[in-house]
């Protein structure tokens, strides 16, 4: 795997952009070129083929985490009184730091350099792949090989949206989370509001259903299910649920209680977490929806916000 | 289904459980916990018998061995971490289940409380059995988050910038780490522990791994000089949560810091290293020791020791790693430092419950309005008391058993700087306690107000933590006994 | 062996110690007879034992904590000397402290912390390892601070801190000494000598001079004796306790241990360290002596002769001689019989009419003869009038002294004793021989509150006038050199 | 040295690290840093990717690319939560920076 001209563009844009993100006086130019950065990211995955990694890395790093950090932009100008401080303005430090950075890049890269020879897992993964009741080897390694990991992680999740909600005022708690919808009727993004979701529904049915073979699955599906509903919120055909709502509590926990059932249910087929392989496919596929469902919500939520206080004026 | 599958089950999933309980019944925190208790408690409970009894427990998740899948081990040193663990969160669930009883409405941080504290337990319990550095990434993850939280829940100002500033360190701290996990998965494809003891050498990729690796956790340690975070993030936070976060989140990175040095890299450990590492934990004890001799508020005090105590964990590296380790005082030294985190774990978080009933009583925990606490809450300060003599390492703590393993491990040495800053510790912590026990004994001015009472029951949970930590020291010989358990070279020395 | 009989006589102060803590302020008579049962108990257990280590059975308790800690209690005849005195003592005081007190409050609080830094003497006496010794010290430190700041005035609480503050430093270069030593020789048993001789001249030493600073706070040797005299704020049973039952004794006790049982008085010797000890014991002794000459109150007087006067214990352990030790072995009985019996006094004096300056005392003879009769006898034994207590203890550390090549030592001894008589006798002049300003007779009531002084009084002249008879401390302590410390 | 695609994704990913680093340490508004924080976050991902890759007859090394997809996730979570303090923080410092770096003024100034 030869490195190609277009390896070497990418990877130059992909810095220019990292640059402009980091380095850029205006914060919100900079968010924007870190969702540029993004996508160009997931197209370097896409040539280090890593598809999953690739649909994950457009959904999550790119499209979530810029949408994080538009929104966070836009409530702390409103809420911040005054200019923040910028950046650093001593430039003993700055050059200190810059030399810093540059002699652990250099040490990063030699270790990088100097690695031995590969000793990849391919061969367990893909002696193991039948049984593992996944077609995708990511997805075995993710739901099966692996599951612990991943478990851990979809309550992660969980554990960023209760972080979230304890910033709430106390006044706000119980109301609905924070995003209000922020187009008028008929405009642009309330007509695309009413077309995306269905589409949208359908992509991250098939995302996750395919994930089992071919790349795809929860958390990319998740995301995309969450996007749908998040832009149905903004589009003003919804409103935000309320925290203290029952159903919504009940979608966010019901992935991770099912799998964690399933793994102590493991240890009568003799550890924990086991997935018999008779069974694993459809176990797989069963955690997967139901694992999507949570992380769709839980993610939105992660966006909404704590609730706030109703407008007062 | 094996006994061991069964405990190992009930300790990961069940606090687990518990917090996914608390988040969907808003209002059911208090005996959610319960409930969360009692399985836990039974599952450590079998496990220790199974340590005990059987020796450790190994555990591949999933069926899948390493290095495909991830490993799970209870060995002595796991075990005692859990135990300690329910130990110390059964006592503070106790005390917190009135200041954030569930009510008849629901309240912001009363709901979010329950499962935050659950959570932070299920975080800790995957992170003593893992024996995968990328699933203690995880683990560590969500035990960061959680304490973040906590350390944000009163919503105030200044606890939000506590929780910022630690957010900040965390998020250094995980990259640091998550970039030496990479490195040595790229090098040696796995990041099981056994395995990677076979396969780590020194080449570069392996030396750079191990200082990101080391660097992150030492931030999240709050080893000097990542420690800016510390003493405004516990003392910020609820009494109950200051008790999880300084008794118990620390030990987490440290714990992995061992499983590391000890077990997956015990090669790699070169002498300057481990003197840095000691010397930094020594500077750290000094450093906090003088701050927390400044404060003016009970929290304070106590969070700055945390510093000044989690520092002379460190000591653990120059004198039971590297080529220390093939020494006979590496066991006791080893030993004294698990000791020390241990009976920390019980004596800081009982010293913080103490300082969360003296604010209900008294309304706030600045130093003179302490005095003459003892008459309104006579158990409260005796806990204390109590909690202070393992914190100096007066005898019979558990305090003064890690003392004295440390001590005797760096005069076998040939190290007795190690040992002299330990009794200088001692010393300082006896100083800066001195203060609030001295103020709490003396007669209360003729114009204060009079304490608001608390209930006995409330004052029983301290007590029983810090009796929990002298008792560590009076009966010491079980607990070493079975930390030493699975322990790497402890077969060689034929020590045990 | 048998292992029982010290954890008995452990128990004896320790189970009253934890249950007073539970008692009401109200339940004075559950709670008196909790602490006078267990003294008395705990009496008849040592007699009990006094019989059958003499018979020959050998006494032995062990509890393992981690490899190279353990706790072993074990019995010889130092230990024994020092348990008996405490017990005798500790029952005294007891009696002493309740008709004291009599209805004040936070009494509880006291008898608990007074019972257990009984419970800790009561190791110390027993101790059959340095560390078993050092936990024990501990935690007599630990529990005599709550005992000082009592009255939880700000002078208590000053006196409090000064005294952690002297003590905590201490424990910590004790641990170091011990902890230095049994890294090369491993657990240090008092019976087995252990080979010092891993360790070279040089660092041992610098351990024996870590010993005498741990060791030297409770001691009160100069200059480590600055808390001594300031806590003398606390109430009268508790300087009893801190004077002659349990706080000094220890530290005077621990030096005989060091120098006898640790070193060993040929290593001593050779490591020419004694010397040193034994002029510091001497500067300790004269200079406590001018210091209770300056003081006008009589407790402050009182606690200055006590810096003067354990000193003579410590000296005649740094001589390592024969006839020096078994003079400091019996000065430790002596001193704490008569010291006790003049805190006793003094407390009386304060109590029941509240005379505290030297001043004072004009005349109080007629209004208080039992009390007055009682010091007398105490103060005389101190200057060491013959043939009283003072002068047996004297005697045999002088002669020590000379045997030892040391015989400056009788100078040290006769300036003593004139300071002595130069800060006693002008009491006892003002008490019998001045001119009374009021007429009214103080009640020496309870029979509680005099009677231990009268026993002690009493007790201090008989340890003198039969010093000869072979159950006298005097004999006791010529056994002791004889059967442990001489070749 | 024949420059391969994997040799080229590292030596990216590792420059993406000091790039997040600088920009980490020289920002004092928490939103730059957070944003620093995922610049280095892909970064390590990056050079953990690429590393996977290294072997063209066995292809991208699933375990690794599974780690990475977790490892988004988690990084989410925590830029979720850092973003939500930060704004949680300015409603009531008004200002978007720690009380430590903020020098444009007292920090008191225009509370309520």
């Amino acid at each position: 795997m030869i490195a190609s001209i277009f390896d070497l563009t990418l990877c130059l844009v992909i810095l220019a952009a990292a640059g402009a993100a980091t380095l850029g006086r205006d914060a919100f130019m900079a968010v924007v070129f870190y969702i540029v950065y993004g996508i160009l990211i997931a197209m370097a995955w896409l040539r280090l083929g890593a598809i999953d990694v690739a649909l994950a890395e457009a959904a999550i790093g790119a499209g979530l985490t810029g949408v994080l950090l538009l929104a966070a932009l836009a409530r702390v100008a409103r809420k911040a009184g005054k200019e923040p401080a910028s950046a650093a303005s001593v430039p003993a430090t700055t050059i200190a730091t810059a030399l810093a950075a540059l002699v652990i890049t250099i040490g990063i890269a030699y270790a990088f350099l100097t690695l031995p020879e590969p000793q990849g897992l391919q061969g367990h993964v893909a002696e193991n792949l039948a049984a593992s009741g996944a077609e995708n080897p990511v997805t075995a390694v993710l739901l099966n090989f692996r599951g612990w990991d991943t478990l851990l992680e979809s309550i992660v999740l969980l554990a960023a949206l209760l972080g979230i909600w304890t910033l709430a005022q106390d006044e706000a708690w119980g109301g609905r989370a924070g995003l209000r919808h922020v187009t008028r009727p008929g405009s642009v993004l309330a007509q695309f509001g009413r077309i995306l979701p269905p589409i949208g529904l359908l992509v991250g049915v098939y995302l996750v259903w395919a994930g089992s073979k071919q790349p795809g699955g929860a958390f990319q599906g998740g995301t995309v299910l969450a996007a749908v509903w998040i832009v149905t919120i903004m589009a003003g055909l919804m409103q935000a649920p309320r925290v203290a709502d029952r159903a919504l509590r009940a979608a966010l926990v019901i992935g991770p209680v099912i799998f964690l059932a399933l793994a102590v249910a493991g240890i009568f087929a003799g550890a924990f977490l086991v997935l018999p392989p008779a069974h694993a496919g459809w176990l797989i596929l069963a955690v997967e929806a139901v694992l999507t469902l949570s992380i769709a919500a839980t993610l939105a939520m992660l966006v909404f916000g704590p609730p706030e206080p109703e407008e007062k004026r | 289904m094996t006994a061991s599958a069964l405990a190992l089950a009930l300790i990961l999933t069940a606090p687990l459980f518990g917090a996914l309980a608390a988040m969907l019944m808003g209002r059911r925190g208090p005996a959610i916990a319960l409930a969360t208790i009692i399985a836990t408690a039974a599952g450590t409970l079998i496990l220790l018998v199974i340590i005990a009894t059987e020796g450790a427990v190994h555990l591949a998740i999933g069926g899948w061995e390493a290095p495909l899948g991830i490993q799970l081990r209870a060995d002595g040193l796991a075990g005692g971490f859990i135990a300690t663990t329910a130990l110390v969160m059964g006592a503070i669930l106790a005390v917190a289940a009135k200041p954030f009883a569930g009510g008849k409405t629901e309240r912001r941080s009363a709901y979010t409380f329950w499962p935050l504290a659950l959570l932070l337990w299920g975080a800790l319990n995957a992170i003593f059995l893992s024996g995968d550095l990328f699933n203690l990434y995880v683990g560590l993850e969500l035990l960061t988050l959680v304490a973040v939280a906590l350390v944000g829940i009163e919503g105030k100002r200044e606890t939000l910038a506590a929780a910022l500033r630690y957010m900040m360190f965390a998020l250094m701290g995980s990259l640091l780490y998550l970039l030496g996990a990479a490195l040595l998965y790229a090098a040696h494809g796995t990041l099981d522990i056994a395995l990677l003891a076979e396969r780590v050498g020194s080449a570069p990729g392996d030396i750079v791994a191990a200082a990101a690796i080391t660097g992150g956790l030492a931030a999240k340690t709050a080893l000097f000089p990542f420690h800016a975070w510390l003493p405004p993030a516990h003392s910020g936070a609820p009494a109950p949560a200051s008790a999880m976060l300084s008794g118990l989140v620390p030990k987490a990175s440290f714990y992995i810091l061992l499983r590391f040095w000890f077990e997956a890299a015990p090669d790699l450990a070169g002498s300057g290293v481990l003197m840095l590492l000691g010397g930094l934990g020594a500077f750290a004890m000094v450093y906090g020791s003088l701050l927390a001799l400044h404060q003016d508020r009970l929290k304070l005090i106590i969070a700055y020791s945390t510093v000044a105590q989690l520092g002379y964990l460190f000591f653990i590296f120059p004198l039971a790693g590297g080529e220390s380790a093939a020494q006979p005082w590496a066991a006791g030294a080893w030993s004294g430092a698990i000791f020390h985190a241990l009976s920390h774990a019980m004596a800081k978080a009982s010293m913080f419950l103490c300082a969360g009933l003296i604010i209900e009583a008294i309304g706030h925990d600045r130093l003179p309005g302490m005095k003459g606490i003892v008459r309104a809450l006579p158990m409260t300060v005796f806990a204390f008391a109590l909690a202070a003599i393992t914190l100096m390492g007066l005898p019979p703590s558990g305090g003064f058993t890690a003392k004295y393993l440390m001590m005797t491990a760096s005069f076998a040495a040939g190290q007795p700087f190690w040992a002299l800053m330990l009794i200088l510790a001692g010393l300082l912590a006896a100083a800066y306690l001195y203060r609030p026990l001295a103020l709490a004994f003396a007669l209360p001015d003729e114009d204060a107000p009079a304490p608001k009472a608390v209930s006995r029951a409330r004052q029983f949970a301290p007590l029983a933590l810090a009796l929990a930590a002298i008792l560590l020291g009076i009966l010491s010989a079980a607990p070493f006994a079975f930390i030493q358990i699975g322990r790497p070279g402890a077969a060689v020395e034929g020590l045990e | 062996m048998t292992a029982l009989l010290p954890v008995l006589i452990l128990a004896t102060s320790l189970i009253p110690a934890v249950a007073t803590f539970f008692i009401a302020q109200e339940n004075a008579g559950w709670r008196n007879a909790l602490n006078l049962g267990g003294a008395l108990i705990k009496l008849g257990l040592i007699l009990y034992m006094l019989i059958a280590v003499a018979g020959g059975t050998l006494y032995e308790a062990r509890l393992e904590f981690v490899p190279g800690l353990y706790l072993l209690l074990r019995v010889d005849a130092l230990s024994l000397l020092f348990v008996t005195l405490s017990a005798v003592l500790w029952l005294l005081t007891t009696i002493y402290a309740i008709a004291y007190f009599g209805p004040k409050p936070n009494l509880s609080r006291f008898f608990g912390f007074f019972s257990l830094c009984v419970f800790a003497t009561t190791g110390i006496a027993l101790s059959g390892t340095l560390v078993t010794f050092f936990i024990f010290y501990e935690l007599l430190t630990l529990s005599t601070w709550p005992l000082v700041v009592h009255k939880q005035d700000d002078k208590s609480i000053i006196a409090g801190r000064s005294y952690l503050f002297y003590a905590l430093p201490a424990s910590g270069a004790l641990l170091v000494a011990i902890i230095w030593l049994e890294s090369a020789t491993g657990p240090i048993e008092f019976a087995r000598a252990a080979d010092l001789r891993l360790l070279d001249d040089t660092s041992l030493r610098i351990i024996f001079a870590l010993f005498v600073a741990g060791l030297g706070v409770k001691a009160a040797l100069v200059p480590l004796h600055g808390w001594l005299p300031s806590a003398m704020a606390a109430p009268a049973p508790v300087s009893a306790l801190l004077h002659a039952v349990a706080v000094v004794k220890a530290g005077a006790f621990g030096f005989v241990r060091i120098i006898y049982d640790v070193f060993g008085i040929a290593l001593v010797a050779e490591l020419r360290v004694g010397l040193p000890l034994a002029m510091l014991a001497s500067v300790t002794i004269i200079f406590g002596s001018l210091r209770a000459l300056q003081q006008t109150e009589i407790k402050k007087r009182l606690a200055y002769s006590t810096v003067s006067q354990v000193s003579y214990i410590v000296l005649g352990a740094a001589l390592a001689g024969p006839y020096a030790v078994i003079g400091g072995l019996a000065h430790l009985v002596h001193q704490g019989l008569m010291k006790i019996t003049l805190f006793f006094c003094a407390g009386i004096f304060d109590e029941r009419a509240g005379i505290r300056r030297i001043d004072q005392l004009n005349g109080v003879g007629a209004r208080m003869p039992f009390t007055s009769v009682c010091f007398s006898l105490g103060a005389l034994g101190m200057i060491g009038l013959p043939p009283l207590a003072g002068f047996v203890s004297k005697i045999y550390i002088g002669i020590g002294g000379i045997q030892s090549g040391a015989p400056w030592v009788i100078g040290v001894l006769a300036a003593s004793t004139l300071l002595n008589a130069a800060y006693f006798l002008p009491m006892l002049y003002r008490i019998w021989f001045g001119e009374a300003q009021d007429d009214s007779r103080p009640g020496e009531r309870p029979f509680g509150i005099i009677v231990p002084a009268v026993i002690t009084g009493l007790a201090s002249i008989a340890v003198g006038l039969f010093a000869g008879w072979d159950l006298s401390p005097l004999a006791w302590a010529t056994l002791i050199v004889e059967r442990d410390y001489l070749p | 040295m024949v420059l391969s695609a994997s040799l080229l994704y590292g030596l990216c990913g590792a420059a993406l690290i000091g790039l997040g680093l600088y920009g980490f340490v020289v920002h004092r508004r928490l939103i730059r840093r957070v944003l620093a924080f995922n610049v280095i976050g892909s970064g390590i991902f990056l050079l953990f990717g690429a590393a996977a890759y290294r072997d063209p007859v066995a292809g991208s090394d699933p375990v690794p690319q599974a780690m990475i997809i977790t490892g988004i996730v988690v990084a989410l979570s925590a830029t979720a939560l850092a973003l939500a303090l930060i704004v949680a923080h300015a409603r009531l410092a008004r200002s978007d920076a720690l009380p430590e770096d903020d020098r444009s003024g007292d920090p008191d100034e225009g509370r309520p």
